[in-house]
């Protein structure tokens, strides 16, 4: 049985004025457990606090109940006061007489009786209370970025100048991303190569940052400030430490119909190959899909052209296994795949090109050297017509699409019309939109531009239908302002297409036990106040992962993201928080309810011997609570059939018995 | 309408004492200042704290003592947590007497007395004790060997130092499991030390502890050439109802609350392993 | 002997509810027979016997045994024992009868159940013999005779008439308040029907099943028998067939909170619930085997070794009918008959 | 009739960063609602367990209301998803057992949302009122 | 389809134990009456050939024993599964609640079973025996001879509302399996539902007002394994032993049904085992009505590995204050 005090404070007339605090203070004085009970003007002053602290000493108090104002307000002072006379600052209840009782009832009589029953309900809460220790956990001062596009690449830069080591993980031979593919940046038309490739060298160079590329996270286990993750290095049959980037091999190879995915394969690459001149790490690496020598065992040309002997045909793949504090997911968007918008003829002409596409032909690197041609016969084109929407903001009905706006493409479209209308001004350019959405710094005057200075058609309505004729392609589309239907002979038509994530996001969020809405975007813990945390502690967000972005957006949530990567390494111990489910191995069922609702992976079970009451020994499934991980929700309590599962602080016991002294 | 035995009296604790680090002592006396009912050496009592739970008790005090009843409690399950968190002025709730005693009129009568308790289970046996001592001249020698796995383990320390110790005629051999700093007496199990000291077989053995105690302590007896007609002991008390009826307590076709808690070591022979 | 015409036994029925409570087996809306306060227009069943026992009206699933009133430190307790008021239970069997001995010889003994024994008092049995038996009757095993079923007042129900005989002053004093609808008469309908049924109890299944194999002295002979494993196997571990068993007995004690004080009430247990002897000490029948050879060794073992031979069954049979597993006292026997 | 004369038990469970909250802010903007309110503060509403609404009709609660933050708002991000499914399932049950279905209900008020608190609780207590003492759900020896 | 037969099942037990598939086999044996028939364990074909049966009254769902039984021995064990059956396995392994690779799972077809109170009520009490003849039972009386019932009038109501005759789960199949059935099952509930509120309270306080709180619904439950029900631990706040007011037998069965939300298969064995004759299986139907109604259909234990609707959320998912709208109940 706990020694319970009580001390009902007046906050002057605040509560006062419509409760009787005296006689507050006497009725509760024989509540089960009360050794004490008093009152007083302000309990959150300094004089209150030294009564409270006081009468715990001499009374040797175990639990103290203030009935006061909300707990919101001052349940962190009176803990430590609590804690200041050596009691455990859990053992601390707070009954909210104020915020709700006095403020709200305006009798006396009634505000009295309310505030007695309120404070009797926090007593019997409080004798139920159990002294609350956080739990601590050390830190793995390191961090892993997964993605090394520039989101992931400015999340690791960011830390690695804070001063922690970080290892980025990619998948492709080449760290740089989507943004590598792209020729100009909206809306200031510089190069994107040119803003981009430094970082990849700063990276690359950066002592404390470790790229894995050619590599894949194939598994995570562990929880915050503590995982242990299993990587994946893709044999790529070149000696990473020792191959110059001199790319003699990329010319001798003579497998040379691979088509070049850098280039969305307009055109071709070698079986081994560097996938573009400023790659990082500058290394060449082996398609074993088309390498001969690899295939057959026949060819080997390029370890015979190798000066520095860094071809290795008999590299295999490597599992690596690391530590991390922390891990911020940074595996980007995809355009969608065209296939299922035939209507717009995109698998029946060369001539149909989404937007990235677009971006290859013009770009000075790209297939065609910088020219704007058409892909079917190289010839210039005189009409373009711009679709965009192609897949986004369709309706949550339609058989394809996504629901959501892609963000980028209003902008990159007017980027693109307008580079087309500067390079080749005979060109005439459609643009077809549902709105032209510019919210950003110096967008709509971008977009304005295009329409005023460069005289881009910008027609709002939908193309109903490309149909190739000819070299020509045939565009059936309306124009909703003037309402009429348009026919435009047209050269090239280019498709906005939607963005979606990664493939690699989904299953990477199983690995991380962190939730994604319907589209496989990454959820963020709170969507407007922890925009680049995901639920699961330790797990943070970056990039296009989280949602459509730009670069600027993308960028500037690499450096959030980043800072909370910061802020968890810098701490040595993780300190939590005390209020966390823990499970009744004895009445676990095992049977992963629990599991299934809990939103940050906080649970994970064994499998145990015990011995059973009838003297036999069992294998039993149960569940474990990581405390470190844990939130404190409580939706794994109900969730739990047998009641195995209870939440500290907020224990069944506990709200039953407020439930009954409320209702007695 | 007739007296209910299930209807308790209300009992006020007027005392308490820390035994040991998991057990006190209660004394218990009625509103009006006197000894609830009277009982046997070895009998118990049901006590109870409405709403917590009732539970059953061997009553340590000896009948001699006509003032008060003293409980030693263990702290285990719901009502002993209660009851060590009580006050003195607390009231609770008793009913009894409940169990058969030991046969201190009969059987033991005249004879020398070999006690031998482990922990707690000193308890049950302080009551008959006292009686012996209190009576002193109807029994022959007395030798009681107590054992807990500590010094401060060790129940009734002050009584059996300045009291049991003082006695003439009584032989008291204490022991402790381990060897600890401030002990120069005994070190070691309660049975071996049985067999250490080697009794005589002309003394009626009472035996009361952790039932691997009892095991191996009765095995000792009989080593030293005791029949087992000559050893009592008392069940741990498994009951509810106290009188008979609710079937909790059965073991074989006996009551422990009823039939119980003392038992011949031969009529325990007697009964199914279910005790 | 008497007899009340079956016309007027309505009649008969409403003179005994004006005096004292009448409980009689009643078809419920599930289609079973319950005990069923007595009103105007309410029909007797026909069922044989009805699913709960006739004990409940003695030793009911809850009844409350006192109150308590704690403030502070201090205790009241308030006995809120109150004088039973006189009932009648009409058209008890036989195996229901004999339940209500086996249930004294364990609330009457000292010290004396004074719950138990307020009711006792209060009743009145108007017992009935059986003219159809079921297959799952196996009474006369425990050498209870259908055709003399025992109680207050004995009845036998014929087509036309209802003839009845007082068995104690009890029944006597109950039966003289009836005179004016009964008339006095010969027993030859009766000694027909007691034929009749004595007949029937031949030619039942079980009619061969014998408890001589069993009793107080067997303890040894079937304690370990290795029969237990299987026969417990499937127990569910549920409280079924100790909640329809008329003689099963035990209880559990606990207490409520209620918004005022405390209810200390008393409640049906079952020996083969696996907390049935939990206690802060431990568990002394931790598995299924021991608690499922508790509750027959209780019957055919312990209860006669306490009883002078009197076995803790009545042969009822509706174990027989509701246990989830049908496994029951008929095939324990059976089973472990064959170790005597 | 004794309209007048009943004044209904309600239990509120209220999730510590919504609706408790909003409950404080009716509070700082003395924005009245009926005493008979009493609210229990839980972590987020997927902690409150039907047993514990149960246990408030038990006890002798008139009406049980749960409130917490909207769905998609929910500080563990999917607690009150999980609330409004269990809720959703209950509530039907209980009507289907003849409990009257105004007896329970989930509200969903941010802590923004001091105003809608009051005007919830307010509704909630005529309805209750106008409904009378739960008799359907009452445990006699609670009474007693 | 192949009628299943004591022989074929006696043979395929015989044949797996002989070959050391298996060590022991869950079976049906006989009792008293053809009736009472009891699940045990065999473990020699000699066994089996004394006592095991099927038959009309071999309706017992094995799957529970699992959880208990893969944790006791070494080696596998034989269990026949009807399909209604393979539901329960299947939503007991997607809980994890025993070892697949311990068990050896023989689908059989199933006709339905009969329910001898239904053969009862028709053929009055003292059956003595019963037979199968085709689609007929043949009941031995103790007082009227025999009686011919039609089997399709003596089927347990869970068979005459068969939801399924398809085995999701076995590692062979003993003849054909069937299709998923769209059964009337719901239709009870429906009819409750559209009483008013206050006959639904009434019909509900007298069924329930029967319960005991035996507590065979709860431990016949597949779906009721838990280590410890919380209507045993005082400390859950819930425990009471027997019914002591009104309010706990609704509790009971409102908690009971809660809890196996979203996780009953409805294979009926809760109202069948009910001394009372309580339709406790109502309950459960109307949960998955409910679930069906409210969320996407489901079927418990169609799959392992399912993500039960208790435990699973949609953005769009209906408010509470629409359910009981929605439900169809009458308000």
């Amino acid at each position: 049985m706990q020694r319970i005090g009580v001390f009902v404070c007046h906050c002057g007339t605040n509560i006062a004025g419509t409760v009787d605090v005296k006689a507050v203070a006497e009725a509760l004085r024989y509540e089960p457990g009360v050794v004490i009970s008093t009152e007083y003007q302000y309990m959150c002053s300094q004089a209150g606090q030294d009564m409270i602290h006081e009468a715990i000493r001499e009374n040797n108090l175990t639990g103290i109940v203030v009935c006061s104002c909300s707990p919101r307000m001052h349940e962190a002072t009176f803990r430590k006061t609590a804690q200041s006379a050596g009691l455990n600052p859990y053992m601390v209840e707070i009954a909210n007489i104020r915020e709700q009782c006095s403020w709200v009832h305006k009798d006396m009589e009634i505000g009295t009786e309310k505030a007695i029953i309120l404070g009797r309900a926090a007593i019997a809460k409080v004798n139920l209370n159990a002294p609350l220790t956080p739990g601590e956990t050390p830190v793995t001062k390191r961090a892993l970025v997964i993605g090394g596009g520039i989101a992931g690449i400015q999340t690791a830069l960011d830390i690695a100048d804070a001063g922690f080591p970080v290892d980025i993980v990619e998948t492709k031979p080449t760290i740089g991303g989507k943004m590598a593919q792209l020729d100009k940046t909206f809306p200031t038309l510089d190069c994107a190569a040119c803003i981009l490739t430094p970082k990849m060298v700063e990276a690359a160079q950066h002592e404390n940052i470790r790229i894995l590329s050619y590599s894949e996270v194939q598994d995570i286990k562990g929880f915050v400030g503590n995982f242990t993750v299993q990587i994946k290095k893709k044999a790529r049959y070149v000696k990473e430490d020792i191959c110059t980037g001199c790319g003699l091999c990329t010319e001798k190879c003579p497998q040379k119909k691979v088509p070049n995915e850098f280039n969305l394969e307009m055109d071709n690459r070698r079986a081994i190959y560097i996938p573009f001149a400023q790659a990082v790490p500058k290394v060449a690496t082996i398609d074993p899909n088309y390498c001969t020598m690899l295939k057959t065992g026949k060819c080997g040309v390029c370890a015979k052209v190798c000066t520095a002997k860094a071809i290795d045909y008999t590299q295999k793949d490597e599992i690596m296994e690391e530590k991390y504090g922390a891990i911020v997911a940074a595996t980007g968007f995809n355009p969608i795949s065209m296939k299922p918008f035939d209507e717009y003829a995109y698998s029946q002409s060369k001539d149909v090109i989404t937007s990235l596409e677009f971006e290859r032909l013009m770009n000075a690197a790209g297939p065609t050297g910088g020219k704007l041609l058409r892909p079917s016969d190289g010839k210039h084109p005189h009409t373009i017509v711009f679709v965009q929407c192609v897949g986004s903001r369709c309706s949550a009905h339609a058989s394809k699409g996504k629901e959501y706006c892609s963000k980028i493409c209003c902008m990159y479209t007017a980027k693109h019309a307008m580079l087309t209308r500067d390079k080749y001004p005979d060109t005439d350019v459609y643009v077809f939109y549902i709105d032209v959405r510019t919210p950003g710094k110096n967008f709509d005057e971008f977009y304005r531009r295009a329409v005023e200075e460069y005289g881009v058609h910008y027609v709002k309505g939908m193309v109903g239908k490309v149909s190739p004729e000819g070299d020509k392609l045939m565009v059936q589309a309306s124009d909703l302002l003037a309402d009429k239907q348009l026919h435009i002979e047209a050269d090239l038509v280019v498709l906005a297409a939607a963005i979606e994530p990664d493939m690699s996001a989904r299953p990477l969020a199983t690995m991380l036990t962190a939730s994604m809405d319907t589209n496989d975007f990454f959820t963020e813990a709170h969507p407007k106040l922890r925009p680049v945390e995901s639920p699961t502690a330790g797990v943070f967000l970056s990039g296009a992962c989280q949602g459509p972005k730009d670069i600027p957006e993308t960028v500037s949530q690499a450096g959030a993201a980043a800072a909370k990567v910061i802020g968890l390494l810098a701490k040595d111990k993780l300190k939590g928080n005390p209020c966390v489910a823990g499970s009744d191995e004895w009445m676990c069922n095992g049977c992963s309810s629990c599991e299934r609702v809990c939103p940050y992976g906080a649970i994970t079970y064994v499998t145990k011997e015990f011995r059973m009451p009838d003297r036999t020994t069992a294998l039993r499934r149960v569940a474990q609570v990581n405390e470190a991980v844990c939130q404190g929700c409580g939706a794994c309590t109900v969730a739990c059939p047998s009641g195995a599962m209870d939440l500290k602080g907020f224990a069944s016991s506990q709200i039953m018995a407020e439930v009954d002294a409320i209702c007695k | 309408m007739n007296t209910e035995a299930l209807i308790p009296v209300v009992g006020v604790i007027t005392d308490i004492r820390i035994d040991t680090p998991d057990i006190k002592t209660f004394r218990v006396v009625t509103p009006d200042g006197k000894k609830a009912f009277d009982h046997k050496p070895g009998q118990c009592a049901m006590l109870s704290i409405p709403g917590v739970g009732e539970a059953m008790f061997s009553i340590t005090s000896s009948p001699t003592n006509t003032e008060y009843m003293e409980f030693s409690i263990k702290k285990c399950g719901c009502v002993t947590e209660w009851l060590h968190a009580a006050e003195v002025g607390q009231q609770i709730t008793i009913r009894g007497p409940y169990g058969n005693p030991f046969p201190v009129d009969d059987a033991f009568a005249g004879k020398n007395m070999l006690f031998i308790a482990g922990g707690v289970g000193l308890a049950p046996l302080r009551s008959v004790i006292n009686y012996v001592r209190h009576y002193r001249d109807r029994y022959g020698k007395v030798d009681i060997v107590y054992g807990s796995r500590s010094k401060d383990d060790l129940l009734d320390y002050d009584e059996i130092l300045h009291e049991w110790m003082t006695d003439d005629g009584i032989d008291v051999h204490l022991t402790i499991d381990r060897e600890q700093e401030g002990w120069d007496g005994h070190v070691g199990f309660v049975p071996n030390y049985v067999k250490e000291l080697g009794f005589d077989t002309d003394k009626v053995a009472v035996l009361c502890g952790p039932p691997i105690m009892i095991k191996f302590t009765l095995a000792g007896l009989q080593e030293l050439g005791f029949d087992k007609t000559q050893v009592y002991t008392t069940l741990e008390l498994r009951m509810k109802c106290g009188i008979g009826k609710c079937g909790r307590c059965n073991v074989g076709s006996k009551y422990v609350c009823k039939d119980g808690p003392v038992f011949r070591c031969d009529e325990l022979d007697e009964l199914p392993d279910e005790y | 002997m008497r007899k009340c015409s079956t016309a007027n036994l309505d009649a008969l029925l409403r003179t005994i509810a004006e005096n004292a409570s009448l409980y009689l087996p009643v078809d419920g809306t599930d289609g079973r027979a319950h005990f069923t306060k007595w009103e105007d227009g309410v029909k007797m069943s026909d069922a044989l016997n009805t699913v709960r026992s006739a004990k409940d009206f003695f030793f009911p699933q809850t009844e409350n045994l006192m109150d308590f009133k704690v403030e502070g430190k201090t205790i009241e307790i308030i006995d809120t024992r109150e004088e039973c008021e006189d009932f009648v239970i009409f058209g008890v069997r036989a195996c229901d009868v004999r339940s209500f001995d086996i249930l004294d010889r364990v609330f009457l003994v000292d010290p004396v159940d004074t719950y138990y024994k307020n009711r006792r008092e209060h009743g009145i049995i108007v017992s009935m013999a059986c003219t159809r038996p079921s297959e799952t009757c196996f009474c006369r095993t425990f050498g209870i005779d259908a055709a003399n079923p025992g109680g207050d007042i004995v009845c036998y129900k014929e087509e036309d008439a209802w003839y009845f005989d007082a068995l104690t002053e009890k029944g006597q004093a109950l039966l003289s308040k009836l005179e004016s609808l009964t008339e006095e008469c010969d027993t030859a309908a009766v000694d027909a029907q007691k034929d009749l049924i004595r007949e029937r109890m031949d030619k039942l299944p079980l009619a061969d099943l014998t408890a001589d194999a069993f009793g107080g002295d067997k303890l040894n002979t079937y304690f370990n028998a290795p029969e237990w494993k299987s026969l417990s196997q499937s127990c569910l571990g549920c409280g079924t067939c100790t909640f329809v068993c008329p003689t099963c007995q035990c209880y559990d004690i606990k207490d409520f909170k209620t918004n005022k004080g405390v209810q200390r009430f008393r409640c049906w247990d079952s020996c083969m619930y696996s907390d049935f002897t939990k206690m802060a000490h431990g568990n002394n029948r931790t598995s299924q085997l021991e608690r499922f050879r508790q509750r027959f060794m209780h019957k055919l073992v312990y209860f006669p070794a306490n009883n002078e031979g009197i076995f803790g069954c009545v042969g009822c049979g509706r174990c027989l009918s509701r246990c989830p597993i049908s496994m029951n006292i008929v095939k324990v026997m059976k089973e472990l008959g064959g170790n005597a | 009739m004794q309209m007048t004369e009943f004044k209904p038990k309600i239990v509120a469970f209220c999730c510590n960063w919504c609706s408790y909250a909003g409950a404080d802010l009716a509070g700082n903007n003395r924005l009245n609602y009926p005493a008979e309110v009493k609210i229990i503060r839980v972590p987020c509403s997927c902690r409150v367990n039907p047993m514990f609404i149960l246990r408030a009709f038990q006890r002798g609660a008139d009406g049980v209301i749960l409130c917490g933050c909207h769905p998609g708002d929910c500080h563990y991000t999917s607690g009150n998803y999980y609330t409004r499914r269990r809720m959703a399932l209950l509530f039907s049950m209980l009507n289907f057992l003849g409990i009257e279905k105004e007896r329970t209900r989930v509200e969903w008020v941010s802590a923004a949302e001091g105003a809608k608190f009051a005007a919830t609780m307010n509704d909630f207590v005529a309805q209750i009122t106008a409904l009378g003492e739960n008799k359907r759900l009452e445990d006699l020896r609670c009474k007693k | 389809m192949q009628k299943v037969t004591r022989e074929i099942l006696l043979a395929k037990a015989a044949e797996l134990l002989a070959a050391g598939t298996v060590n022991r086999v869950l079976g049906w044996k006989a009792g008293e009456f053809t009736y009472d028939v009891t699940p045990a364990l065999f473990t020699t074909a000699a066994e089996l050939e004394k006592d095991f049966v099927y038959g009309p009254f071999s309706g017992a769902n094995f799957s529970k024993y699992l959880v208990k039984e893969t944790r006791r021995d070494e080696g596998k064990v034989l269990v026949f599964l009807k399909p209604c059956d393979t539901y329960s396995f299947n939503q007991l392994l997607t809980e994890h609640r025993f070892d697949r690779e311990r068990v050896y799972a023989v689908g059989i077809p199933c006709d339905g079973m009969a329910d001898i109170q239904r053969i009862k009520d028709q053929a009055g009490d003292g059956v003595s025996g019963v037979e199968c003849d085709g689609d007929n039972l043949i009941v031995h009386t103790l007082y009227d001879g025999d009686k011919t019932l039609a089997m399709a009038d003596c089927l347990a109501e869970r068979c005459v509302n068969c939801k399924s005759k398809k085995h999701v789960a076995y590692d062979e199949l003993i003849g054909e399996t069937g299709d998923v059935i769209d059964s009337h099952r719901f239709d009870e509930v429906e009819k409750l539902e559209k009483m008013t509120e206050d006959e639904r309270f009434a019909f509900w306080q007298n069924e329930l007002s029967r319960c005991i709180r035996c507590n065979a619904c709860r431990d016949v439950c597949p779906a009721c394994t838990c280590e410890k029900c919380v209507f045993g631990n005082p400390n859950s706040g819930v425990e009471n032993k027997a019914i002591s007011d009104s309010f706990e037998e609704k509790m009971f069965h409102v908690i009971r049904a809660f809890h196996v939300a979203g996780r009953c298969t409805d294979c009926g064995e809760c109202s069948r085992v009910c001394p009372q004759n309580i339709p406790l299986h109502l309950l459960n139907r109307k949960f998955i009505r409910d679930i069906d109604n409210f969320y996407d259909e489901y079927q418990a234990g169609a799959e392992v590995g399912q993500r039960a609707p208790l435990v699973n959320y949609k953005q769009e998912d209906l408010e509470p204050s629409e359910a009981v709208e929605r439900s169809g109940n009458n308000a």
